[in-house]
Order: structure tokens, then sequence, then C-alpha cells
């Protein structure tokens, strides 16, 4: 065992090295899955949103304490001025907003101008970098779709060409003139693909093929430090951002808990920590065991993972006598299940069609599929707009309820007999099959388990298909695929974000069940230029209530969010559309390694 | 010398050849549209004819096979679809990692493997050796998986000797806090299989004319073992040895997923999971030609250890 | 007891192997001798006889965990008990005081040092000496037995020498140290005539120069004759008969003895039939005591050509090339037949010599068409076998068989005698039904001796000459005109040996066949062909009628060939 | 018709196993779970595997039940809708929970239906469930026990059928490649050396990453596909060398065609290495179908295997829910255990120096 000294000996010393030279406080976090490109234009996934957020500064952001979410201003000077007509914005931005220093400005402080988003925003649209994430404002604003579509003919984007719709009258205020009314650009201007790069910066690393993905220069209050790809990333606080004083208000829901958070924070400099030191650890036994030994301040509760902390939606006492604390919220997230109303057994508005899918719809137990599936941390939904969105009913009534004996009856009414075998044919005799898509790991699995129950009470012949995420994508845009779980994140917290899933015009690009309803359709497009109010939640009920009355789409559930916090870590309630509050918190280690 | 490995080299290329012609067939034919997981939640099929265009994957076949040869003779395989990472970069800045944790692993298992064939052929045919081989084949019958999940749980967790898991920016800080309970591990799924073989590779030796005459002039079995046995059985061994290593780089990527390990292996998973095409296309291909290229090290090897080999 | 003169006294020494949990065979059978010092002793036996079991003992090297030594056993030497030695004792004896070589040179030195190396170890061990001593020290041994330049063999490995300087370095490094007992199990047995004489020599010379005894075991009885001063013969564990040379070779008292002395075909005689075993056996059990063994067959056979032998097989020129791939997309030739011609008369002998490498066995596969031959023709009734299509020649296949060297190998060990007799009939369509092919699978059986239960049993189970009759019974199942007899008795032993050429003979004079009997053991060709063909290097030197061959060599090879067969009585 | 004292090469090589006590005492182990295997694939036993006869995650009897869990069934059958525990709102969704629902003017197409075959409620869920089983249940309350054997099934065959492929496949290629040699066998070569260069983890990944279909017939044609390289070189050296054996030229010599030297000849004489070799890759690819299925390449829903067990279980066992995890491997490594131990004294009984 001399050896074995000896290496530990070593390893001590060794860890103990880097200690001497850390002053700054540091908060040390968890990504359970790997990191992509840092370019906003480029981001596709949430886990790479946390650190773009923290680099990288929209115009507007949210307040961190309101409940439901409250749009702040970000680099804005204050919320847009809206025209009446919902088609002109005017935005203003604060003085005094750098870029961090970077080789691309030849050493000189660069100040934020509203040119920097007018460039951001025109890059989504070049062909050359075929941004996910152009959709945003596709359509929306004068004159920029005509860019891309130049630049396609062309095969060069001309960034220097002036584009109707943004409208510079300063360096600092800008005016966007939409093609149609829109009231919720304000929450889409929050959205980090959205944020402002700098040119320089942009054209110094290279565009599309080059490696501006790697060299990340924003107005964030943190900037990238150290990155070692897939594993670890630093950031480092940005000394020369503009000075940030926490003041915020405690929500009313929040209570006794925002309460504290508010006399805790109040009045500190933003950010309090210095640097963020974050690892990604695919593995959920890792995670849990970083966490529990003390390894991770912050730790994202997903999943599979949750009983292990969690025991009826509270922390688990052992947990909660270390001082451990959880920040609980639900995500602005819709899971619906959907059959596909082009299929040819499951499709159409025939009414022996309807009644089958309806039979399905009732004859699945929600609960279960929260229970066991989602190990509990859903909340069950039946409105297809989620709590803490604009829109959501929390009285809304489900049509739809569990109830398999009854729906059992509904298929032997229209004609779906049972064979001698014990399975239902259709009702021209033709053997009815059903088949269930999901995605190819663990929950896909388990959920197609949980549809099989489903269609065993109905005595119905289902066929599970297990794909790749991007063959069940390219499936959906063809209306190939039968039935699904669908989930959808919000992009902004609005009812427009969810029921636009179901519009007929979004065939062949997120109405994967490709539901066409004349008066759906045009429901939604009166919500669509409608502001928020109660006029235009009338029209959201009759649209929830078409879609289970045709038996279209059944909502489910929306996922909570756990967070679990170290008790040193001070100020923490997690935010539903922020990916991470790192700037809004503090942490006080007594024994700083 | 020179000679035979030009040669050896010109050999390679039909191999190499083939395994590029099955890794474009693999990905460029029977694979899925990448476009699909490029274009994001609001994909319409004019973006996505867009990102096609931009992949290059709207060519003719033999145009994207073009484009794939020039890119392996080039070492240029683009950037990652997932994270627009130079795949050169990707496979550059992964492979210290992998290499840090498998070359101790390596060496520790190589060492003990044959230090133990050696005490166990000593006593061959005994209790202890039929023992020592059952509790083998029970080690060996157990899944690597059941191995990481509790060793990190015990060790790391519970009893706290070693990080649960992480990465640090210096050479000696990996090494010794992060890598030692993966090799432990490693050590521990690769000792049983290793220690089989060895020992089998030991007693072909054992039973050979030249063993016996060893004996009669009289030497001690310790210096028959040591020397003239080992020295024989030596050659099998190097070549187990370094065949399995370009295997052991890809193998080793459960470890490298629980312990948080930035290496090959890991990042292959990853590439798969997000279906990075360029990614695992370079991997294979950069792997297939390190086997060769270790084979003809190996045979290279061959030359130094054993005389009767002429590499010609 | 002890004979201060005796070097080693073996005394009812009794081992056997363990074959499973329960059974034990006894190779060991309680035997006692003894080893003067200073004399060679000859331990004599054909295999299974225990004789190096024996010799293994001596040295401590038969594999521990199998290995049971009767308790009542005594091996001492010098005085000192062996059995009953420290493993240190015995380990610091071993390469000094005894010291051993083996049959295979080739594996019994190890491939991945130099000799040189191989031979300091013992020195360094049991001398004591420094490497620089050690190495002066060896290249005085390498040059004693008789290595040419030493100053560059002794960095050599074994590897890169021939077989004959790898037994000498054995040799060598069994001498290194002086020991007083040589235990030299058949030392020459892989090799080449011409090789096992000098290697013979150097053994009885170095016994001389270094005043050791030597313990030299051999199946060949013939081979000791010229060195050694006793003689001892074993069988099937025991001692059959031991004393002087002189008295062994003499007047033989035992009956096998005197079977292992006459089984064996000598250059000097050609009886009609060779005596065998049983036949001495039998007699010692009805006549008692027979002084001067059988009484030689009255007649003698008459071998060679005569102008009236009709001509079965024409052989012109026949070449066979094999190409080695070297360089990039090089080949290397090397001709391993060249130019060769003969003609083979119906009902006659063919003998081909030659020592390994000459070539003879390939000529035999390229007749048959198991190699493809390079060149040259094999008119066989009229048609060129050599040059006709693969489909006509199936029909001839039947017409020309051959039997192999290794019995253990060419019969398929997952067949039945039964299917392996079958077979060809099947093949070639020979008999009406499978049934009438089972009768004549009986007959031959019992035609080559052996029981009609044979029929239904595994190869595996049968003895080695016991297969080579299986193996020709597979060919007369064609009845075939021309049969190659590739060295097909020279893995048999003695007293087999003469059974399976007295059955070869009793067919020829049966069926008319022809053979072309290749082999590398002249006094066996002498005896049973009628005319010889030397092989050297590929092409032939000489081919003359036996009796004149072996009277007036005409090729200096033949001579050196002739002049390496040892001698005795 | 056979003599009672004439044993063959395969009848030799049996008497040597029985004489080993470990090869036996493995080979009945191997043989209880063939026993079993064939029992569940004919449905005599285990055909109620997927029955929830327990309530979730019922711990073993022998740990006794757990204190929660009793505590939750009840509250299941209690309520038509049942709520959500923590949901804030339960209250108020309760109160406001009429007999008919407001329609916000869409006209429900099924109501007259519905109307006449009325609401007829929930089954108890739950009810009659165990709150233990002999060795605890899985999340949906399967009994661990029958669900491992239903496992086995599943994942024996597959490390049959995968190998028998495999070793069919190198056999084939092997015995064409060593016996005909030439450009027969420089082709076998070349694609040999194709897939021994790439190493059959990253093969099998590149064709997970693929493949659109995911199933037993897809990991089956992943492992035979990938693993037929090791007996194909055995097999080839094998026909290498007895194609200059003596009985083979011997053959040759009695006019046997190539096909028969091939197959009738010398296969019988290295059928043993294909019987290894066979046994070897049974026990990999059992091993390999757990790391399948832990790249998400499981078997389809509705069949179970210890893989996507050992899978499942993974997240269990932190969770303190260690019996699936456990019978899984135990069962595993039971088999494996057995099924090397016997390969190696088959190997030693088939020693071919009998020969």
């Amino acid at each position: 065992m001399q050896g074995f000294n000896w290496i530990a000996a070593m390893a001590l010393a060794v860890a103990a090295w880097p200690a001497a030279a850390e002053p700054v406080k540091t908060l040390r976090y968890i990504l359970p899955a790997a990191e992509a490109s840092f370019d906003p234009a480029l981001t596709r996934d949430l886990y790479t949103g946390h650190i773009l957020e923290a680099i990288f500064e929209t115009l507007y952001t949210y307040d961190y304490l309101a409940r439901p979410v409250k749009l702040a201003p970000g680099t804005a000077a204050a919320l847009p001025e809206v025209s009446a007509d919902g088609k002109s914005y005017l935005i203003r931005l604060k003085k005094g907003t750098y870029f961090t220093p970077d080789p691309a400005f030849g050493g000189k402080p660069r100040e934020l101008t509203v040119a920097d988003y007018v460039y951001s925003w025109k890059r989504l649209f070049d062909p050359r970098l075929a941004s996910p994430n152009a959709w945003l404002l596709e359509g929306k604003v004068v004159g920029l779709d005509a860019l891309g579509e130049q630049a396609k003919k062309t095969g060069r984007f001309d960034y220097d060409q002036p584009v109707a719709g943004l409208e510079q009258l300063d360096p600092y205020t800008l005016r966007i003139h939409l093609t149609q009314t829109d009231f919720n650009l304000g929450m889409i201007l929050a959205y980090e693909p959205l944020a402002a790069v700098a040119r320089e910066v942009v054209e110094k690393y290279g565009d599309s093929k080059g490696d501006v993905g790697a060299h990340p220069v924003g107005t964030g209050v943190y900037k990238l430090g150290q990155w070692i790809r897939g594993s670890r990333i630093v950031l480092e606080e940005n000394t020369h951002h503009r000075p940030e004083v926490w003041d915020f208000q405690p929500s009313a829901e929040g209570g006794a808990d925002d309460e504290r958070i508010v006399r805790q924070m109040k009045g500190k400099k933003i950010p309090q920590i210095g640097r963020i030191e974050i690892s990604v650890q695919l593995e959920d036994q890792s995670r849990w065991l970083s966490f529990t030994s003390g390894e991770a301040d912050l730790f994202w509760l997903d999943g599979p993972l949750a009983p292990k902390a969690l025991l009826d939606g509270k922390l688990r006492p052992e947990l909660a006598a270390r001082g451990v604390q959880l920040s609980r919220s639900i995500d602005p997230e819709l899971t619906y299940y959907y059959w596909n109303m082009r299929d040819p057994v499951l499709g159409g508005l025939a009414k022996e069609k309807i009644a089958l899918r309806r039979a399905i719809a009732m004859a699945h137990d929600v609960d279960e599929e929260i229970r066991l599936v989602l190990n509990g941390e859903a909340r069950r939904l039946n409105f297809p707009i989620p709590p803490g969105v604009v829109g959501h009913d929390p009285h809304y009534q489900p049509l739809l309820r569990y109830d398999p004996a009854l729906a059992n009856k509904l298929l032997d009414r229209y004609g779906y007999k049972k064979g001698a075998d014990g399975w239902r044919t259709l009702p021209d005799g033709k053997p009815l099959e059903i088949t269930y898509t999901s995605r190819n790991e663990a929950a896909g699995v388990l959920m197609a388990e949980l549809w099989r129950k489903t269609y065993n009470r109905l005595g119905i012949r289902m066929l599970n298909q297990r794909m790749i995420f991007s063959d069940i994508q390219k499936a959906e845009t063809l209306c190939k695929i039968a039935s699904r779980t669908y989930q959808w994140l919000a992009d902004y917290p609005d009812g427009d974000n969810f029921m636009q899933l179901f519009y007929g015009g979004n065939i062949g690009q997120n109405n994967n069940g490709c539901y066409q309803d004349a008066r759906f359709d045009q429901w939604f497009e009166a919500s669509h230029r409608m502001p928020p109010g109660p006029e235009r939640d009338a029209l959201y009920r009759k649209m929830a209530r078409l879609l289970e009355a045709q038996g279209a789409a059944m909502p489910a559930y929306s996922r909570y969010r756990n967070m679990l916090a170290q008790p040193s870590v001070i100020g923490y309630k997690k935010h539903p559309i922020l990916h991470q509050e790192w700037k809004y918190i503090d942490i006080e280690r007594k024994d700083q390694k | 010398m020179f000679a035979y490995i030009v040669r050896r080299l010109w050999q390679m290329l039909p191999t190499m050849l083939g395994v590029v012609l099955l890794v474009f067939f693999l990905f460029n034919w029977v694979g899925g549209d990448p476009a699909y997981i490029l274009a994001g939640k609001m994909a319409n099929a004019e973006s996505i004819a867009n990102i096609r265009r931009q992949l290059g994957v709207d060519q003719p076949y033999y145009v994207q096979l073009w484009i794939f040869i020039q890119q392996i003779a080039s070492f240029d395989f683009g950037l990652s679809w997932a994270t627009g990472e130079p795949v050169a970069n990707i496979i550059a800045t992964r492979l210290g990692p992998s290499l840090t944790v498998l070359i101790p692993l390596t060496v520790l298992e190589t060492v003990i493997g044959i230090a133990l064939a050696l005490a166990v052929a000593f006593v061959r045919g005994s209790l202890t050796d039929r023992v020592v081989m059952i509790a083998c084949t029970v080690g060996m019958s157990v899944s690597i998986l059941i191995y990481i999940i509790v060793f990190q749980y015990g060790l790391a967790y519970k009893l706290g000797w070693f990080p649960v898991q992480g990465w640090g920016g210096s050479f000696w800080e990996n090494l010794l806090r992060y890598s030692t309970l993966p090799i432990v591990i490693g050590l521990a799924v690769s000792i049983a299989p290793t220690l089989r073989l060895f020992r089998s590779f030991v007693l072909d030796e054992a039973g050979q004319d030249y063993v016996r005459t060893a004996r009669a002039k009289g030497l001690s079995e310790r210096r028959v073992m040591w020397v003239h046995v080992l020295r024989n059985a030596a050659i099998p061994i190097i070549t187990h040895v370094m065949s399995n290593l370009p295997a052991l780089l890809i193998g080793a990527f459960l470890l490298e997923r629980f312990f948080g390990i930035p290496g090959i292996g890991r990042e292959v998973i990853l590439a798969v999971e997000r279906s990075d095409f360029p990614v695992i296309k370079a991997i294979t291909v950069y792997v297939a030609a390190a086997t060769m290229l270790f084979n003809l090290l190996t045979d290279l090897m061959y030359q130094a250890v054993d005389p009767r080999v002429q590499l010609t | 007891m002890m004979d201060a003169n005796n070097l080693l006294e073996v005394s009812n020494l009794r081992i056997a192997f363990r074959v499973d949990r329960k059974t034990t065979a006894e190779a060991v059978k309680g035997i006692s001798f003894v080893v003067p010092r200073n004399a060679t002793v000859a331990l004599v036996g054909e295999s299974g006889s225990g004789k190096s079991v024996s010799s293994l003992a001596v040295m401590g090297l038969l594999p521990p965990d199998t290995t049971v030594v009767d308790p009542a056993s005594s091996i001492r030497f010098d005085g000192r008990e062996i059995l009953t030695m420290s493993t240190a004792e015995r380990r610091a004896m071993c390469g000094k005081d005894v010291a051993m070589i083996f049959q295979e040179p080739m594996s019994s030195l190890n491939p991945v040092f130099t000799v040189g190396a191989q031979i300091a170890e013992v020195l360094r061990l049991h001398m004591g000496m420094n490497t620089a001593q050690a190495r002066r020290r060896t290249l005085e041994l390498l040059e004693e037995v008789g290595i040419p330049d030493p100053a560059v063999k002794i960095d050599a490995y074994p590897s890169q020498m021939s077989g004959g300087q790898q037994q000498r370095v054995m040799i060598a490094m069994a001498i290194a140290c002086e020991p007083k007992l040589l235990i030299a199990d058949e030392p020459t047995t892989a090799l080449d005539v011409t090789i096992q004489k000098q290697i013979m020599e150097l053994i009885a010379r170095l016994q001389k120069r270094h005043a050791m005894a030597v313990l030299f075991i051999t199946h060949d009885l013939g081979l000791v004759a010229e060195i050694a001063d006793h003689v001892i013969v074993m069988r099937h564990g025991e001692v059959r008969e031991a004393g002087t040379a002189q008295q062994v070779f003499g007047r033989p008292a035992d009956a096998y003895t005197k079977a292992l002395l006459h089984c064996r075909p000598t250059l000097a005689a050609r009886p009609w039939r060779l005596p065998v075993i049983a036949d001495y056996i039998a007699a010692q059990a009805t006549l008692g005591d027979i002084a001067e063994g059988l009484p030689p067959h009255p007649v003698e056979r008459r071998r060679g050509s005569a102008p009236d032998d009709e001509p079965v097989l024409v052989v012109r020129n026949l070449s066979k090339s094999f190409h080695l791939r070297e360089g990039w997309f090089g080949k290397r030739e090397f001709k391993a037949v060249k130019d060769v011609s003969f003609t083979l008369a119906r009902g006659k002998t063919l003998g081909v010599v030659g020592e390994s490498g000459s070539g003879k066995t390939t000529v035999g596969l390229t007749l048959l068409r198991l190699h493809q031959a390079s060149g040259g023709t094999a008119m066989f009734e009229g048609r060129d076998l050599i040059g006709m299509s693969a489909r006509e020649f199936q029909h001839y296949k039947r017409r020309i068989q051959i039997i192999f060297q290794n019995p253990y190998a060419s019969l398929n060990p997952r067949f039945t005698v039964g299917e392996i007799l079958l077979e060809p009939m099947r093949i070639h369509r020979i008999g009406a039904d499978d049934r009438e092919r089972t009768a004549a699978a009986y007959l031959l059986l019992e035609k080559v001796g052996l029981p009609a239960s044979a029929f239904q049993r595994y190869s595996h189970e049968f003895s080695g000459g016991q297969r080579q009759r299986i193996a020709i019974a597979r060919c007369l199942t064609m009845k075939p005109e021309i049969l190659v007899c590739d060295e097909s008795v020279s893995a048999l032993d003695v007293s087999v040996q003469a059974q399976v050429l007295n059955l070869l003979q009793d067919l020829q004079d049966e069926f008319g066949l022809s053979y072309i009997f290749i082999s590398h053991d002249l006094s066996v060709v002498k005896y049973i062909a009628d005319q010889v063909m030397v092989m050297h290097q590929g092409a032939v030197v000489e081919l003359a009628d036996s009796d004149q061959l072996y009277r007036d060599p005409q090729h200096a090879y033949t001579r050196a060939l002739l002049a390496a067969i040892p001698r005795h009585g | 018709m056979t003599a009672p004292a004439s044993v063959g090469l395969w009848g030799l090589a049996w008497r040597r196993l029985r004489a080993d006590r470990v090869a036996m005492a493995s080979l009945a182990v191997v043989a209880a779970f063939l026993l079993m295997l064939l029992l569940s694939a004919t449905g005599l036993i285990v055909a109620d595997w997927e029955d929830e006869v327990g309530v979730n995650y019922a711990p073993p009897s022998f740990v006794g039940a757990a204190p929660a869990v009793p505590a939750m069934v009840p509250a299941a059958p209690a309520q038509p809708l049942p709520d959500n525990p923590f949901d804030p709102l339960a209250d108020d969704i309760r109160a406001l929970r009429a007999p008919t629902v407001d329609m916000y003017g869409v006209a429900d197409p099924l109501a007259a239906d519905l109307a006449q075959l009325g609401v007829s409620g929930v089954a108890a869920a739950g009810a009659g469930k165990l709150a233990t089983l002999p060795f605890g249940a899985d999340k949906w309350g399967h009994d661990i026990i029958k669900k491992t054997i239903k496992g086995g099934e599943t994942s024996i065959v597959v490390g049959l059928v995968s190998a028998l492929l495999a070793v069919g496949l190198g056999t084939l290629f092997g015995a064409l490649s060593g016996y005909c040699g030439g450009a027969v066998d420089d082709f076998f070569n070349w694609f040999y050396s194709i897939f021994t260069a790439i190493p059959s983890v990253l093969m099998i990944l590149a064709v997970a990453a693929v493949l659109q279909q995911k199933g037993v017939v897809t990991i089956v044609l992943i492992l035979g596909l990938t693993g037929w390289t090791g007996p194909y070189r055995l097999i080839r050296a094998e026909y290498i060398k007895h194609k200059a054996r003596e009985y083979v030229l011997a053959a040759d010599a009695i006019g046997a065609s190539h096909w028969r030297r091939m197959f009738g000849h010398i296969f019988p004489n290295v059928s043993h290495v294909a019987l290894v070799q066979m046994s070897i890759l049974v026990v990999g690819f059992i091993k390999a179908e757990v790391i399948l299925s832990f790249l998400g390449f499981g078997v389809p829903v509705g069949v179970v295997s210890w893989g996507s067990m050992l899978n499942e279980a993974q997240n269990e066992l932190i969770l303190g829910r260690w019996w699936q995890l456990t019978a899984a491997a135990i069962a595993m490594a039971m088999l494996v255990t057995a099924f090397s131990l016997f390969t190696d004294a088959l190997r030693d009984a088939l020693d071919p120096k009998v020969k």
C-alpha cells in the first residue's frame, strides 16, 4: 500500500496546486450534454444556450423574480415602443455597453450599437450559414427575407445592403418595420440567437466554414476562459461590463422565498460570482455522485435522477438536513400526443376515425406515464398552452378523460370488432395496426412500452418504430409519422408559440400531426393578430376544444424543472425561460478550496 | 528495411480504399439525412434544401466520394456538423486524454498480466491454477457497465478514494488524480482476459523442447520462465497488446463517459448521438489507418524480438 | 552394492503416467542397468519401450504433475541418490555433471537467443565464469565440435544454422562443463545419413577425449554397433537383454534382440521375405532357445531390370519449380525437380533415394498431379499424364496411387476404416452397389492382414503399421497399376517396417504392381528396388540397377551416401 | 451396428469432457438455461411475464415492502381523474369538476354516442397488486424472476443466432479462402483486412449511426456481420494447414472433388475449431448485447433482454432499487461463466493432439 499512499499524496499535492491563485468566487455547474458551437446564429440546443446567454446579450431579457415572466430591458434602455397596429417597434440602446477586448478590435474598446444587432440578424439569413434560427424573423421584417433570396441567387450575402425594415435612426436607436401585426416581437428579441455579435470578430475568425464559433466575443457579464471541448468550460467575469446592481421585486407567488432572496441580494453588484466552472457529464450516476460529493454547486436534477432527491415533489429529508435547496418550476413546455390526420388508418374527420382517435386518447393513462416514465416530474396538462405562458387557462376542463371501458364501448359501436385472436379489425374487416414512433433511446423505449399497454387495453395491435431523431424529423415534415409523443419547449412564453403547432399553414414545418381544419386556421390567424387578452384567450379555448373533439391531439403534461443548490448558494431561484441565473446569485463558501 | 516499410505501406492502399468505400457506403448511402438535424425546430423544405447544398450531400454519389477521398488525403475533414469545430482539431485534442488513460492502463495491464501469467504457469495444473482461472472466467462474465457503476459508487463516492469524475488542465493532475480510478477499473476489467490469454501463451511456450533443454542445463525454474519462456512468449504478447491499442481507443468509451474524460471514445459516442457524420467518418478512417500502422509497427518489433523474422 | 566404477546405477526404476483421475499407465516397469565410468552404453528400443522416459528420469525432466515414480526406485549417480535429491542439488548436477542432448536440435535450442549466449549461460551458471571468460570458452567449444568459423557463428541464431550444426551446438553446450555423463537421446534420428555419421563420430571422439560416459538412446540397433561398449535392449518398459556390445551383437540371447538385428534389411543380403518379430518370438516359444536365430530363407530374391521389361510409365524431363513471392511483384523461382527422366517397368520397383530437400518426394507428388509439374512428360498407355486436362486425368487417378510417409496424417481421422475404403470405390463407381463394395472392402482388409472388425473403427484406434496397411488397402480398392510409396515405411519401427515391406512385396507378387519407392533409407531401397535412382538437389545423379549401384557407385554423392550407412555384424 | 469398443473422435472428446467435473457442472448450468429458453420460447413458462402483478418497483419479499408504497396505492383508485398530489391547483380543479364540460361553442361529433354509452368510470388501478414479489418488480410491476427468464431467452437466442451467423460466414469464407488460395484468398483477405482495420466497437457504432430499423434482427446482423473475422482467420489457417495434410492429398489422389475435399474431408477435421469459436462468440455476443442496449440498439418494445434490463436498471441502482440489476447481472454472469468454463473444457477435450 506504500505505492498507493504515494500516489494519493501526489494527487493531493497536485489538487492543492491551483488553489493558491483563486480569490474569486467560483460556481461549479454541470451540463448533462456536450456544448456545441458558441455562435449565437448556429445554436440549436439549450445546453449551448447556457453559455451563449452568459457571453452575449440580447436587447431584452426577463425579470429575474417576476412570475408570470415579465420582459425586461437587456442592452435596450427600455421596453420597445410598439405602434398601435403592432407593426412598428422603436428600440433604444443603453449607452456604454462594450464588447470584451479582442484582437479583432485592434486593442481598442468597441461600443455596442444597433448596427451590431442588424448585422447579427442579417447573418441568420445568410445561406452559407444555414442558420437553424432564421425562422425567428422569417417573413416578419420588411426586406430582410429578400436579402437572403438575393444571396441565394448571387451566391454572396451582401451585408452592406440596407434593409428597409431595419431602420437605424442613430447608433443607439432602431426602428423595426414588420410585415404584419406581431405583439410578440419583444419576446423573440429576448431569444439568444438574436444577440449581438461584432462584425469585426466574425470577419476575423471566419464565418460558416470558419472558426468564429470558437471565439465568442460578446458584451455579456461573462467571457470565455478555459475551454476543453465537450468537457470543461470556464467563464470569467467581464470586468468591463456596464455597472449593474441587483434590484428585483419579489413576485406575488414567490412568497417568503422571494423575500429572502431580495433581502440577501438587493443592492449587490452584478455579478457576485466571478468565475463559473462548467463540466460536461453525460452519465446520470456520475452527475449525481458529483453533486452529492460536493463537486458541484448548482445541479440540474433531470429525469431519472429526480426520485433520488425528491419525494412527492419535496426535497428528501436527508438532503434538506444538509441544507440543500430545491428550486422547482414548470418548464414552459407542452408534451402532447398527436395522431396523423393524413394517415390512412388514423387520419381524417370521418366519425369512425374521430371515434378511433378519441378512444385511443381515452385509453391512455397519462398519470401513469407521469408516474412511471417521468418519475412524477411533470404536471398533468389539459390545455395546449402550459402554465407560465401567456394564454394558459388553469380552469380548462378536459373532454378526453381516462376511461378505457368507455373507449372500448366506443370502438365496439363504430364497428372495430374484435377478432378471434382478441385483436380488433377496421370496420371493413381489414387488420388494424397502429404505428407509434419514438426516439431510439431509453425514454423512447419507456414511452413505447406505455403506449403498447394503452393499445393492448383496446385490443389494438401496436407497432413500435424507433428511429434516430433526424429521421423522425424528416418523416414528420413529410407527414409520415402515424402517432408520436411530441415535446415543444417555448421559444417565447406566449400561447401563439404553442397554437401554431396545429396551424394548417405549418404542415411540413412543425404541425407534425398534419392537422388542418378551416375553423381552427381561421381562429389561429385571428388570434395571431391580437394582443394578449381575454378575447384571444376565448379563441384559444375554442381551438383547444376543437382539437380534443376531433381527437387530433391530446395535451399531456409539462415537465418540472428541478434545480438543486448547495447550502452555500445564495439568492437562487430557477427562471422558467432563462437558461441560467448565474449573474443574479451569490455564493458563500467557507472552505474556499 | 526501408524497402520493406515502403512495400508494406504500398500494400495498405487497397485495404485503405476498402475502408474508405465501406465508410462512404455506410454514411453517404445508408445513413440518414443530416439536414433535418441541422435545420432546427422550424424546418421547412427550403431551408433543408439550403443545408443539403451547404453540406454537399445533394451532389451525385461519385462526386461525394471524390470529395471524401480528397478530404482523407488532405487530412481535412472539414467541420463537425454539430459543433462547427474542425474535425482535425477534434481528433488532435481528444487523443491526449484518451492516451493519458490508455497508455498507463496498457502498460500496467501488460506488466501485471505477464507477472501473473508466469506466476500461474509456475503452478500450472494445480488447484491454485484452476481456481485462478475460474475466478478469471467469473470476472470476465460480469459486464463492464456493472464494474464501472459499482466501482464509481463504491470507491469514489462511498470511500472517497478518488474523485467521482472530472478532467483538469494539467497533464499530471489528469494522470495522477483523474485517471487513477478509470485505470483501476480498466485493469479490473481487462486483467482477467489478459491473464488467461497470456497464460496460454506462456504455457504454449513452456511445452516447447527448448524449455526442456534449459532445464537440462540446470537453470532455475525462475530463469527458465523469465528468460527463456518469456522472451518467446513476448511475440504473441506484443501482437496482442499492439493490435488491441487502436481498438481500445474507441473501446474505452464507457470509462470516458462515466468519468468525464474528453477522449476519442466519448467523442465517437457523442457524434453517433448527434449523427455528426464527418466526425465518425474521420475517426473511423484514422483509426483504421492507425490499426494498419500498428500492425506494421508490430511486425517491425518482431524483428527486434524474434531473430527468425526476416523483413524483406 | 555400489560399485565405485559405476557412474550411474539405475535399479528397479518404475515410472507410471497418470492418464486421468483413476487410471495410470506404466511406462517403465522396474528396470535396472548401470553405466560404468568412461563407457558408452546404448539403450535400444522401439517406440514405447520406455527408453526415453528412463533417461528423462535421470535428468529429472519428467512432467512432475503427471509422473509417478515408484518409491522403491533408485537412480544413483556417482554415489548419490538422484530421486531423493533436493531441487537445488539436482539443478547443480544437471548441465554440469550430467548433460543431455535431444532428438530435435532445432526445437531444442531457444530460437530467440544466439547459440553463443545459450552455451555461455551454462558456463556462467555452473563454472562461475564472467561474460568474457564464458565467451572465450564458448569459442573453444564451438571449435571443438567442428563448427566452421566459430567467431561468426557464436553470434548466430539457431535458425541460421543447419540441422547438423545445431546438433553440434547442442553437443557443445552439453560438454561445456566437462560432464561425467552425457545422455544422448536419439541425437541423429532427425538428421540426414551423411550428417548422422559425422555426429556419431563426433560423439565417439568427444567421449574419448573428455573421458566421459555416454548413455546413448536409440531405436536403431545398427547405429550403435560401432560406438557402444554396452547395449541394453528394452521393450514395453522392460529390459530384454543387457550385455557388452560384442555379446549382444554377436550372440544375442533374447528373441526380440535377434529380431531387431535381423528385421532390418541389410545391404549384404536380400531374403525372399524379411523375418519379423513374431517369427522370433514364436520360435523362442516353440524351440525354447535358438542360438543363431531363424535359419535364413533358402532363396534370395533377385532384383534388377531386364531387357524384356514392359515399360508402364515413361517419364521424361520432369521438372517442378516453386515460385516464392519476393519484392513488390517479383517472384523467385526455386527448382525442386530438374529434368528427371526414368522408365518404370510393369511389376518392378524403382527406388528413389536422396536426402531431405533432394526433390524425391516432389517427383512422386508431381506424377500424381498433386503438384502441378512445370514441364516434362509422363507417358502412361500412350497418354501424357502431365499434359492432359484435369477432367481427363480423373479417369487415370485410380490407376496410379500413393502411400504417404506419415501413417498418422494420411487417414482422415473423422472417417471409419469402412468409410475410408468405400469412398474411392464410390467415386470411381467400382462395384455395383455399396453391398458389393463393402464385401470388397472386407476382402481387402483380410488381404492386408487386418481383422474384419476394423471396418467399423476409426483410424486413431490403430498402430502406425496397421494404419499403413489401411492406406495400402485404400489404394488397392481401385486396383491401381502404379503405386508411389513416399517414405511409406520410414516412420515405422524396425519390426513393423519389415511387416509392411513384406506386405508390399506380397502384393507386387500377386497383382504385378509397379512401385516407385521413395526413401532416404538406402538399406530398405536396396532390399525392395529393382532399379535405384539417386537424387541430389532436384536432379538425378545416378540411375542404375540396385545391385550394381550398391556394388559400384559411379557418382561421388552416391558413394558418400553409401559410406554413411552404419554397418554392424 | 457399431462395435461398442469403437469410438470416433467426437466420442473420445465427450469421454474426456465427462471426466472433467467442472465441465460437467458448467454443462449442467448451460443446459438448464437452454431448457429454460426452450420452455419460455414455447410459452410453457413465463408467458405471463408481462402481467403487472406487483406494484411499481415492488421490492423482493425478503427485503419487505417499501413503506411508501402502500400509502400510494389506495390513493390512485379513489378519484376518477387522479390528481398530481403536488398540484397546487388540485382543489380548484376538484371544485370545478362539473358533470359536463363547457364546449366553448365547439360541437362534439360524438356527443350523441357518448351520451348513450354513458361514463363508466375508471377501473380501480393497482387493485390486487402485490406489495412484494419473490425478487421484486420492475418499473411496471413485472415479476423480475419471470422477466429475467424471458430476457434470457432473447439474449441467448441473440447470442446463438448471431454466433451461428458469424461462424457460418467465417467458416465459409475461411474455407474458400484457405482451400482455394490465390485470387480468392487475396479477395477474402482484403475483405478481412478492411473489417479488422476498423475496431469492432467502432464498426458497430458506425452501423448504429446509420441503421434505421432497430430490433432483434438488427442486433443479430450487426454482431454477425462484424464477428466473422475471428472464425475466418482460424478456419482459413486450418484449411491451409489441412490442405497440405496427407489425408487430403490422398483424397485428391483417389479422385475426390474439390467440394468433397473441402467439406467432406477437411471440414469435419476443423469443425471443432468452429465449435469452439462458436461458443466463444456466444459469450462475447451476449455481453455485446448489453453494450448495444446501452447505446440504444436495444430490443423492440414488448421484448426484454438482459441488456435492456441492465440498461433499464442502471438508473434504478442509484435510486436504491438494486433487484433488477442484480437479477439480470447474476443470471448473465452465471450463464456466461458456465458457458466460458464449458468452452475451455470443450477446447481441451477437442484438442487435436489426438490426431
